[in-house]
């Protein structure tokens, strides 16, 4: 079981909590069980959400582990110059 | 449209003269090639005058210079007696744009184009330089101030043209100064300008004084208050002082993109200042 | 990924050296290709209708008189890009942007456009064009467009965020907030606080290179698109998309690219190239203005702050709180969002609360700009801190040394941070000569911290080996500052050759697969991880090509110094094999060689930089003057630390510029007053002193060699450095940017009156 | 519109265009001449990106009309180098990274050129002062100025 903070904008996807307990090993099962249980995520997730694995942010890679007791955040998808 | 390259004043101010749609003049091109680009102004005819015998030229007669309306500023800078002469003249055509508006821009054109903000104009008001206007009805001569009438307006007569401008042979103990406000240190217009031009006596006493400020109302503004304030006297700090109250009391300036109308008023002041100090150093003041 | 992306602390041979860039010689001879520099045959020159109304209903066009001019290919307007967005909020408002649909939002809006066989008839079509405008009230300020009498810009935004659902539209599209800890409690336990109100204005990216494009659609459904950009595979993903092609039959070359500093990052004028092409049958040459590219492309948010921090006598921040209101012009952003993340990320803070508000405008949709968003919260929070220091009476560096964010800290937008350079930045500059270095009258010195995420994302790299043991490398980032240097130098360290047998290009998007753009520093990091793992990826068939040239087993052949070296007793005699060796022989050992990486390149390093800088004020006319300016930020390894330092000194430059100069100024008309570089004042040579730069070294721990992204944060101190000089200098806190010299005679001349 | 006929020098070679009235330099030399060294950056004489040297005077080729080159003397980029030999100020640019995107470099090599030709050691403000037409946004001029400096001093020495 992995405890998933939410931030920002993105906390509204889930009802306005901004701690979540999710099962999953990757960032793909958790990218899908956040759709299946908050379906206002889809979009969101479509759009690009970054995710903080203990510090280190991770943009793309679904495939990402996620190891047990980790810290995970996650964060909108930013623009850079 | 039409680009002639005549070779005579006479040939010039024909063409202009008989144009059917508007024409334009051609020296250095740095304002009205913009306007052209702009779309401000498309003109049927474009009149090169750089072709035209003399003037290229800066002449030293017996009463003084004449600059040719197609000599670059940045002749001027290389002319050494004219730089002696009219230290703030040659300071304030040289501070129009880059190197490589230099190179093209001319001090007739920096009139024509009549911008209150024009660096050349008030330098040229102070130093009480003239125009020699050639037209259908032949050349006259008129004070320098007497060519904008507002911004982007001159007096100007259709087939017109400002063939050179006469500055005077310099009396002893004189001299100008030029200085204007940019935010930056190049490549800006003029937020507001100050030209000053004075004559002293053996014993430091200001007996003549000519006080222009830029950007500070529809035309360059000739100050005669800010004159009398300095005539008679030395520029101490208190005539200083004076003399920027009367100046900033002077300006008729706008709010706009460049600056405010508390900040024109404010550092046309200072500016008249400062200015007035180098034009004292210049003319052997101490 | 294939393979280990973490840090070695290896010794570096080609890495760190400064040799000359590949591209240099085109570049200083005049060959090299920007985006107007190309030509196609029976080309047409293509130009675009903008709006001169800041918001207007659009009622009709009418192109009839411009279609018949003599000369005249195609008129097109919003009909010609049909909506095929399907719903992508994102997409829809880039193609609204590209051409207005219903509504002009903005001074400078695209509303038709045309090509023509040359400028001029091109010029005239566009004047015979009719639209017929119901002009509507419009907002360019931010605090004004907030409130609630304001002009509605879009009736379909509701502000997204708030606790409770809104029944009314709003212009205000999204709220955020951030933080942690309790700032109530934490303002409690405070001795001082300080609370202050800022505001900045909008800038442009200022790039030299206009937007430029050469657009071909052919009636098979192939096109070719030349433009310079930022990322040639996202244009090729949004005009196909815009303009309903295959992505596959969409090949884009990325020309040179004169700068873009986050501006070229996404499409503008290109889908209306490629549909005046289309329905011309001919290809189009689309090259803006610089009063279009101020108009209608960049710019960056102008913004309105409120900071609030507290802290103990002893100089520990208890609580930190800011608000912070960005502008998007028309269309939804995230800009308030980052400056919200990135407001406190340089300290380690127990309480702190930042919230966001994105603001509709009628100015042009917001683009990033170099660390987007950073520099403002940044001027506002770095301000406040350094007044904050001040009414403690501790030194402003140690007071920063003090609450400075370290591994294992908190970050104010969330995560925790590892390895970071905040504090050896700061050690540095307490310790640097400048610090120390006189002073005039009516100067000041000022000082400022910054922060940056950097990005990594997707990358393709191809590494091919020549049969003379040449190497070219084909790199799906744009070269916006030298990179193909820097990637050569990698490829050479890697392979063990010199790096002047190296070539690197930027393949187009038909020749590579797909790459995120050159944004978010990302260009240098992310590639040099795909160009390492590409080149690990070549020695592996190295080695199998030297097994095989001596008949032994690939394992007992190891890759050392650019050589295939046979390992163990039985071996022991074999003179090691060189690359170039193992080249000539690759036609025979199985043809050729080469190395591929496809990878996210994840784990990008955030980056911070502290910098110093010395300004003169002249009190009687409010002009300021740079005297001195100092850099030091961490760069995690400087690959080729000559362009590092000119990241360093760019970014600085463009932050002196944007403090004290740049900005958008409107009329009470919502037309911009200034869109050239005449009145929209960056810096010329004459206003900058020598820009000094430090490299700090804190390895990232995700990257193989320890490198980090570069290019942005050094243009996030800056505003905030200056207006603390400014302070230091004659008193006055600056809370409005740029500090124009009649804002700051302004400021002196309130002060004087009390 | 009539087009005017024009015989000119251009890296001392001769040639020969017809121009429309209101063509400027730069459109002549980009779009007819293929001399596309020289680059558009403002059209207004603002940022110095189309610098060309016209009769031992530098300028901008945005603010000079095709037809006004009559009789001239043009030196562009293109003619800076000598065959494959650059320039030092070319070489020094390179060495000293003096360039990051590139696109200003024509014009700063043309203005540095005439810069130096007109002053051979010139101070570092002189030459900030003398590149103040040439806008660039990447570098913050501080390379540039050094390669102005180094150049000056190698040209001094040849």
């Amino acid at each position: 079981m992995a405890q998933v903070t939410l931030w920002g904008s993105l906390s509204a996807a889930a009802g306005g909590r901004d701690k979540l307990d999710i099962e999953a090993k990757d960032i793909r099962e958790l990218f899908r069980k956040l759709a299946e249980q908050y379906p206002a995520f889809e979009p969101l997730i479509d759009r690009g959400i970054a995710v903080a694995i203990d510090g280190t942010i991770y943009r793309d890679t679904w495939s990402k582990e996620l190891p047990p007791g980790a810290e995970i955040f996650l964060l909108p998808r930013l623009a850079g110059g | 449209m039409r680009y002639i390259r005549p070779l005579s004043i006479e040939d010039a101010v024909g063409q202009l003269a008989g144009a059917v749609g508007p024409a334009a003049i051609l020296a250095g091109g740095s304002d009205l090639l913009v306007r052209m680009k702009g779309g401000f102004i498309e003109p049927e005819l474009i009149v090169d005058i750089k072709a035209i015998a003399g003037l290229s030229d800066i002449t030293e007669t017996a009463d003084g210079f004449r600059i040719g309306a197609a000599v670059p500023c940045a002749v001027l800078g290389e002319n050494a007696a004219l730089k002696k002469a009219w230290p703030g003249v040659v300071e304030a055509a040289k501070l129009i744009g880059s190197k490589q508006v230099q190179g093209r821009c001319t001090i007739v054109g920096n009139l024509c184009n009549a911008s209150p903000a024009a660096d050349s104009v008030p330098a040229l008001v102070a130093a009480a330089a003239k125009a020699v206007v050639a037209g259908p009805s032949g050349k006259r001569t008129i004070a320098v101030e007497a060519v904008p009438t507002g911004p982007g307006r001159t007096s100007l007569a259709k087939g017109e043209i400002i063939e050179a401008i006469l500055l005077d042979k310099r009396a002893p103990h004189a001299g100008d100064a030029y200085q204007r406000f940019i935010p930056r240190t190049e490549m800006d217009i003029a937020v507001v300008s100050a030209g000053v031009n004075l004559t002293i006596d053996e014993a430091g006493v200001i007996k003549a004084a000519r006080v222009a400020l830029g950007a500070a109302a529809p035309t360059v503004l000739l100050v005669e208050e800010a004159a009398e304030v300095l005539t008679g006297r030395k520029p101490d700090e208190a005539t200083l002082e004076r003399l920027a109250k009367v100046c900033s009391g002077a300006c008729r300036p706008i709010d706009d993109k460049r600056g405010t109308i508390e900040f024109r008023r404010k550092v046309a002041g200072v500016l008249a200042k400062r200015v007035a100090t180098t034009a004292y150093q210049r003319a052997g003041g101490k | 990924m294939n393979f280990d992306p973490r840090f070695s602390g290896r010794n570096f041979t080609s890495v760190g050296t400064r040799p000359i860039r590949p591209d240099g010689v085109d570049k200083v001879t005049g060959r090299a290709r920007y985006g107007a520099d190309f030509n196609m045959a029976g080309q047409l020159v293509g130009r675009i209708l903008r709006s001169p109304h800041a918001h207007a209903v659009i009622r009709k066009i009418d192109t009839s008189k411009a279609e018949k001019l003599a000369g005249v290919k195609a008129v097109i307007t919003a009909a010609d890009l049909p909506d095929l967005t399907d719903g992508d909020t994102a997409m829809y408002d880039i193609l609204d942007n590209s051409m207005a649909r219903k509504k002009a939002l903005y001074d400078g809006h695209a509303v038709a456009a045309v090509a023509a066989i040359d400028a001029r008839t091109a010029r005239q079509a566009l004047k015979l064009i009719e639209v017929e405008y119901e002009v509507l009230p419009h907002v360019t300020d931010v605090d004004e467009a907030m409130k609630h009498s304001a002009p509605l810009i879009n009736d379909a935004i509701f502000t997204e965020g708030l606790e409770e659902k809104p029944v009314k539209p709003s212009n205000v599209c999204k709220r955020t907030q951030y933080g942690h800890g309790d700032v109530h409690q934490g303002f409690a336990e405070a001795d001082m606080i300080v609370e202050r109100s800022f505001k900045t204005e909008q800038t442009h990216q200022g790039y030299i290179e206009p937007h430029a494009c050469v657009a071909s659609v052919n009636a098979d459904g192939t096109a070719d698109l030349w433009v310079c950009t930022q990322g040639h595979f996202v244009y090729r993903q949004h005009c196909a998309q815009l303009l309903g092609l295959e992505v596959s039959k969409l090949r884009v070359t990325s020309s040179e690219i004169g700068g873009g500093f986050g501006g070229k990052t996404h499409v503008w004028a290109e889908p209306v190239a490629l549909a005046l092409s289309r329905k011309a049958g001919r290809p189009v040459k689309l090259v803006m203005t610089r009063e279009e590219v101020f108009r209608a492309s960049g710019p960056t948010s102008a913004t309105s702050i409120d900071v609030k921090i507290g802290a103990k006598k002893d100089g520990t921040i208890t609580a930190a709180e800011a608000t912070l209101r960005y502008t998007c012009g028309p269309y939804a952003g995230m800009w308030a969002e980052i400056g919200a993340m990135t407001a406190f990320a340089c300290y380690r803070l127990e309480n702190v609360k930042t919230v966001g508000y994105e603001v509709l405008v009628n100015r042009p949709k917001t683009a990033a700009y170099r660390a987007p968003s950073a520099p403002m919260a940044a001027f506002a929070v770095e301000s406040a801190v350094d007044e904050l220091a001040k009414e403690i009476g501790m030194d402003p560096v140690e007071f920063r040394i003090k609450n400075a964010a370290q591994e294992g800290t908190r970050a104010s937008y969330g995560p925790v941070y590892g390895p970071i350079g905040i504090g050896p930045t700061l050690e540095a500059v307490k310790n640097h000569p400048h610090m120390k270095a006189p002073l005039k009258a009516n100067q000041g010195r000022g000082m400022a911290c910054g922060f940056w995420f950097n990005f990594g994302g997707q990358t393709c790299t191809d590494l091919n080996i020549g049969m003379d043991g040449s190497v070219s490398l084909a790199v799906g980032t744009v070269d916006v500052g030298g990179s193909r240097a820097s990637l050569s130098l990698v490829a050479a360290e890697e392979l063990g050759i010199a790096y002047e047998h190296v070539k690197a290009v930027v393949a187009d998007t038909s020749s590579l697969g797909y790459n995120d753009m050159t944004d978010g520093s990302r260009g240098t990091f992310s590639s040099s991880m795909a160009t390492i793992s590409a080149a690990r990826n070549a020695i592996k068939v190295l080695r199998e090509r030297a097994a095989q040239m001596w008949d032994i087993p690939v394992d007992d052949v190891a890759w050392e110094k650019g050589h295939a070296v046979a390992k163990g007793a039985t071996h022991g005699n074999l003179a090691p094999l060189s690359l170039k060796e193992i080249a000539a022989q690759s036609g025979k050992t199985g043809g050729p060689i080469a190395g591929h990486s496809e990878l996210v390149a994840d784990g990008a390093g955030v980056s911070f930089a502290t910098h110093i800088c010395d300004i003169e004020v002249d009190p009687e006319t409010g002009a300021t003057r740079v005297i001195r300016y100092t850099v030091v930020q961490d760069a995690g390894k400087a690959v080729h630390p000559t362009y590092v330092e000119g990241q360093y000194q760019g970014g600085a430059a463009q932050g002196i510029g944007w403090a004290l100069n740049e900005e958008y100024i409107y009329g009470k008309d919502g037309r911009l007053q200034n869109p050239g570089f005449l009145d929209y004042r960056i810096p010329v040579c004459s206003d900058l002193p020598m820009i000094d730069t430090q490299i700090l070294e804190i390895p990232n721990p995700n990257h193989p060699y320890g490198v980090r992204g570069v290019g942005e944060t050094s243009i996030v101190p800056p505003l905030a450095a200056i207006a603390n000089a400014v302070s230091n200098a004659v008193g006055v806190r600056m809370t409005h940017i740029p500090m124009s010299p009649p804002r700051i005679l302004a400021a002196l001349e309130a002060e004087r009156e009390g | 519109m009539a087009g005017v006929a024009v015989s000119t020098t251009i890296n001392g070679d001769l040639v020969e265009y017809l121009c429309q009235p209101d063509e400027t330099l730069l459109e002549v030399l980009r779009d007819r001449l293929g001399l596309t060294g020289a680059k558009e950056g403002c059209g207004t004489g603002d940022c110095g990106a189309c610098s060309v040297i016209v009769d031992n005077r530098l300028v901008c080729s945005c603010l000079v009309l095709g037809a006004e080159a009559e009789g001239r003397q043009i030196e562009t980029i293109e003619g800076m180098a000598h065959g494959d030999q650059l320039h030092p100020l070319q070489q020094k640019f390179l060495e000293h990274a003096a360039l990051q995107c590139g696109v200003c470099t024509p014009g700063f090599l043309i203005a540095a050129k005439d810069l130096l030709a007109k002053n051979p050691s010139p101070t570092e403000e002189e030459i900030r002062f003398g590149l103040a037409g040439n806008l660039c946004r990447c570098t913050g001029y501080d390379k540039i100025v050094r390669a102005v400096q180094d150049a000056a001093n190698v040209m001094k020495g040849a």
